[in-house]
């Protein structure tokens, strides 16, 4: 991941039309050999069109793809270092596992004893030894994952797509499937470029995250990167939970500034470095886990914002456990409880104060999202 | 389930039941039964298998049936072919408009009777039609052609009129073939031709097979195109029934033709399905 | 799209598109040029609508194109009668083998030759059949019963060789609803009236429109079924087509007759969507 | 809520068998009016079986229903006080929104003006004036499961029940959906009964919850009895995440007791007045939210569980992120980072010293689930 290695993967300017509407509009970047590369965004922000291009399925409308260096312009999708991970796996159905593993290999030509051989040693890697003469309908869902990977990875490819491969699971898999794919990731050394719209997988597993919306990147980042110093407000909104207000600036003091909500709130916030300025609006986007709780307002003299509400509902969720607060606006604010436990004696109708720090506040100019 | 929805389904199924029943075994049976009788006098019978030693014993129906069937597996294969790639076409590459559009084509050959779409070929390729004139014209030929009357005549008939039963089926299993595991076939290193033969043809199979089902027995059982388009050597086998039961009034031997016929193909078909590895059950899916 | 995909679609496409004009098209055409044509003498024509003219102006032409029209929406709304219940068994209350085996039943009418399925009914219901038996046996009937030759014969042969062109595109669009929908239909206080009413047949509507329309069209132009079961007086509007053809030579006021059949069938077709306020392309969905 | 209040729906030994299989086994509840109740389990443990016997598509094979009061057997669907939200909603897409949420009234026999005044009275209550006249397809997913609730809601139900009406939508409405669907029950003050299979749902939005697995209730109680108090090591496992480890234990003294691990660990737990001695075989669960990370032993001393290891993976998630950290062992132990912010400059292969107090590792007999 030194920056002197070549790329394995490089977009330049890529660009796709389809008839007026522009999918991907003029994105660029790099994905250094051996990471793990997300790229997040809702559905519909020209995500899946990336990577159909990375894989062939689709032409650029302009720009270019380079896979370690060579221009992938006009190779057609089997002749490509690429392989994919479909979003729904796409075993063939009519072929043993066995089988499927060693499609590619068969397609290379290899002979047979060598493909039984990698088949073998491809499922010995994903933890399946011994389940080639199985047929795809009788394995499990975190099985078929894994298999879908193999039959990619006996091929070697530069690098490995992933088209969201995780939402056919359901939810106690798929936690643990983040962790695992992770692993995977590691035990092959392969570039993964992984698609998806839940923040979640892309903030746990990947080096590099590229936030996408509307068909163009609106940060590229590590996740801390996104979630602490996100540099729109769509990222802000996006990545993470946060509540947000809009409102006008009233005082600009260096990075920190005073707003007026339309509300009718005046807090403060900070703006990292963007161009805000009095008269402005703007919205503040604050995470409930900055926000402090306490039974007097005494306890948060060091913040500079501080509200007094009542609870409004009692969001209990284990260790993520959550309040809504009534500010005096009449909104509602969302408040991460401490996991020390601490306060989850608040019942609905409690009067609570609550603090933050200006810093914690990230401004963006307003209308930007 | 409550008592009263039990009923209902009851009910519901009685119609199906009966026209099983009454309309689908009872004519075989019966069929069956006239056909076991040797006519020995003025409406006087006797049980007997004599008029199937006569369809063994006289060369000429055997080889009518055998013709009638070659013919039949030759239509099936030419239909197959055809209907492969629009199907293909219809199923996975069209899109909405286009793709309804080509549905209702298929569609066409029962929107314009049977009759009067036979009588409309045999305007266009007669002596003195529209075909023979233009190759006149070009002077492609220097007298004027016939070109009814003889077997490609009759290839085209029953191919035009088998399409919808192959696409249909064909199009129906296309269409369940998630289109991500075509790609995933070609993502992994496969050229077009081993992704038809490896993923495309093995999951079409069972559409392949019924579609082929149903186009032979058509062909095998069509009496008009055969008989309007083809010549006097063209005897198709539907006719040796035909005349048996409507020219000679022997309805004992023509029953025995009808039954030798559903025997006969329901022994080629059997045939075939063990050949392809197919069993019916896997494709009705 | 690279180009050398496009290509392979194009060549896709050829056959389609040379059977849709060869096949469809053009004899159609070229019938309607011949009906045009009014014999003057032994190989000599004019161009005029003679025949036509002969078409309108006898009463026994028109008369029979009438009953025919009428006995063939007689024979679909019977076919839709009996098979909606059928196909509401089929995709909403079976399951997988029986489902199959249900399906299966309906294209057995394409397993076993028209002809000889025609004539399986007829030595079923002869004055000597099976059935007439039965009657005398049961002492229902003290002379042997003649069931042959009557319009309700030739509605029993027209309704189960429709019956598949109707299954089909009802059991498609009633598997397309939603078991959840008709479930929340109850859910919500709705009895099985007005679930049916409300909820599964507008569903079901452009099934019920396009399976009707392909009933209509096949039943109209069928020709062994009433040729063969049906009497003296049941003529039929495609037996004058063949009569013209065959029996008189004069393929002028044939082709005619092919083309008002093609013509009036489609205007009554069109009346009908008219009527129910359907199109054909929400009937395609 | 109070106990003197009729319960709004009883099941009585509520019993189902499918052939051989018994699908419901012997179930019994009551859920008080005016209360929000579900029914949390993994897929194919019965959730569903009781849900459509209450709404009549299914006759039990014993044991009886009672709404308000009066029993439910023989009574068909479409006579029954309780409506149903569908998972994929069921609206009717052959009618407008107007006709759908009219679809109840109009078989109830009321006038035309009287049905258009709820339905309009209806949608202003689910915040949607004026779309009457839309078809279904136009709506959004959020709309859609709105106007589902409010065709419902018009006919007035003694109980609504609701079948994982959440699970078509993408993640970032989920999460929305959630508070909304427990104002719109405080708003229209019904009984909802809820059947899911995502935990964080159920302990989100629910009064009481019951805990499924295999045809019987594990465990019935609220959201923080089943999170910090599980009755069986299956609610420990299912609901909220938990370290696991299988052993022997070595001491009991009063409610705590000493487990010798099978990889080799010796570990301090609680059985909460379970009945556990020495020599059986135990589970413990520990949550990782209980487990505190230190930089020194010195900093755990308090703890009777005391672990020192080496970090093997980072799982960044904002407030919710995690390590996991490789034991002496050779275990993975899954621990969650202080929402401080303290401890995010980990990274892998430091080694960490963890610790948890004996009170927090739940004994249950092991092969209990």
């Amino acid at each position: 991941m030194t920056p002197d290695l070549a790329p394995d993967l490089n977009c330049a300017r890529l660009t796709k039309r389809f008839g007026d509407t522009l999918a991907v509009d003029d994105v660029s970047f790099d994905v250094p050999p051996g990471s793990f590369f997300s790229i997040l965004g809702p559905s519909g922000c020209g995500k899946t069109t990336i990577m159909r291009m990375i894989a062939g399925f689709l032409d650029p409308s302009s720009g270019d793809i380079r896979i370690k260096g060579r221009s992938m312009a006009g190779v057609p999708p089997n002749k490509r270092p690429v392989n994919m991970v479909f979003q729904h796996l796409a075993l063939f159905p009519m072929m043993n596992i066995a089988d499927n593993i060693g499609y590619g290999l068969r397609r290379q030509g290899l002979g047979k004893a060598e493909i039984a051989r990698k088949v073998d040693a491809a499922l010995e890697r994903i933890g399946l030894p011994g389940i080639g003469a199985r047929k795809v309908d009788e394995l499990s869902g975190g099985q078929k994952q894994r298999v879908a990977i193999a039959r990619c990875m006996v091929l070697e490819p530069d690098v490995l797509l992933l088209d969201e491969p995780l939402g056919a699971l359901d939810l106690k898999l798929r936690e643990h499937m983040k962790v695992e794919l992770k692993a995977l990731q590691a035990a092959f050394d392969t570039t993964f470029v992984y698609i998806t719209h839940d923040q979640s997988e892309a903030l746990v597993m990947s080096d590099q995250i590229a936030v996408m919306n509307n068909g163009v990147f609106e940060q590229v980042g590590s996740a801390r990167d996104l979630y602490y110093r996100p540099d729109t407000a769509f990222v802000a909104g996006f990545v993470g939970d946060a509540n947000r207000w809009q409102g006008r600036i009233t005082a600009v003091n260096g990075e920190a500034m005073q707003i007026e909500t339309d509300s009718g709130l005046t807090l403060r916030g900070a703006r990292h470095g963007r161009s805000l300025n009095v008269g402005d609006r703007a919205e503040v986007f604050v995470r409930p886990e900055a926000i402090r709780i306490a039974g007097t307002p005494e306890d948060l003299q060091h913040f500079d914002n501080r509200i007094t509400g009542t609870v409004t509902s009692l969001l209990f969720n284990g260790a993520a456990s959550r309040i809504l607060v009534r500010d005096t606006a009449g909104e509602e604010i969302e408040v991460t409880l401490p996991q020390s436990g601490e306060y989850a004696a608040l019942s609905r109708g409690d009067a609570v104060h609550i603090g933050w720090s200006g810093d914690q506040g990230n401004c963006f100019p307003a209308g930007a999202a | 389930m409550r008592a009263e929805a039990k009923l209902g389904f009851i009910l519901l199924l009685t119609p199906l039941l009966l026209w099983l029943t009454l309309l689908i075994f009872i004519p075989h049976v019966d069929m069956f039964l006239v056909s076991l009788r040797e006519r020995v006098g003025v409406g006087k019978h006797d049980t007997s298998l004599a008029n199937y030693r006569t369809f063994l014993t006289e060369p000429l129906y055997l080889w009518t049936f055998l013709r009638t069937a070659v013919m039949s597996v030759v239509a099936t294969a030419i239909t197959l072919i055809i209907a492969f790639p629009v199907s293909y076409y219809i199923a996975k590459i069209a899109k909405g408009r286009l793709q309804s559009a080509l549905f209702l084509l298929c569609l066409i050959p029962f929107y314009v009777s049977e009759l009067v779409r036979t009588f409309g070929w045999m305007i266009l390729l007669r002596e003195t039609g529209l075909v023979s004139n233009l190759l006149l014209w070009a002077g492609l030929a220097d007298q004027p052609v016939e070109m009814l009357y003889n077997d490609a005549a009759i290839m085209v008939g029953l191919v035009y009129t088998s399409m919808l039963f192959m696409v249909v089926p064909l199009v129906t299993t296309l269409e369940s073939l998630d289109d991500s595991v075509i790609e995933a076939g070609y993502d992994l290193g496969g050229t077009g031709f081993s992704v038809l033969r490896e993923i495309v043809i093995p999951h079409a199979a069972p559409g392949i097979v019924s579609g082929c089902i149903v186009v032979f027995m058509l062909s095998l059982g069509n009496y008009l195109t055969p008989t309007m388009l083809g010549g006097k050597d063209s005897l198709w086998f539907t006719e040796l029934i035909y005349s048996q039961f409507i020219v000679r009034f022997n309805w004992e031997l023509g029953a025995a033709f009808g039954f030798m016929l559903l025997f006969l193909s329901s022994l080629i078909v059997w045939g075939m399905l063990k050949i392809t590895g197919q069993t019916l059950e896997k494709t009705m899916g």
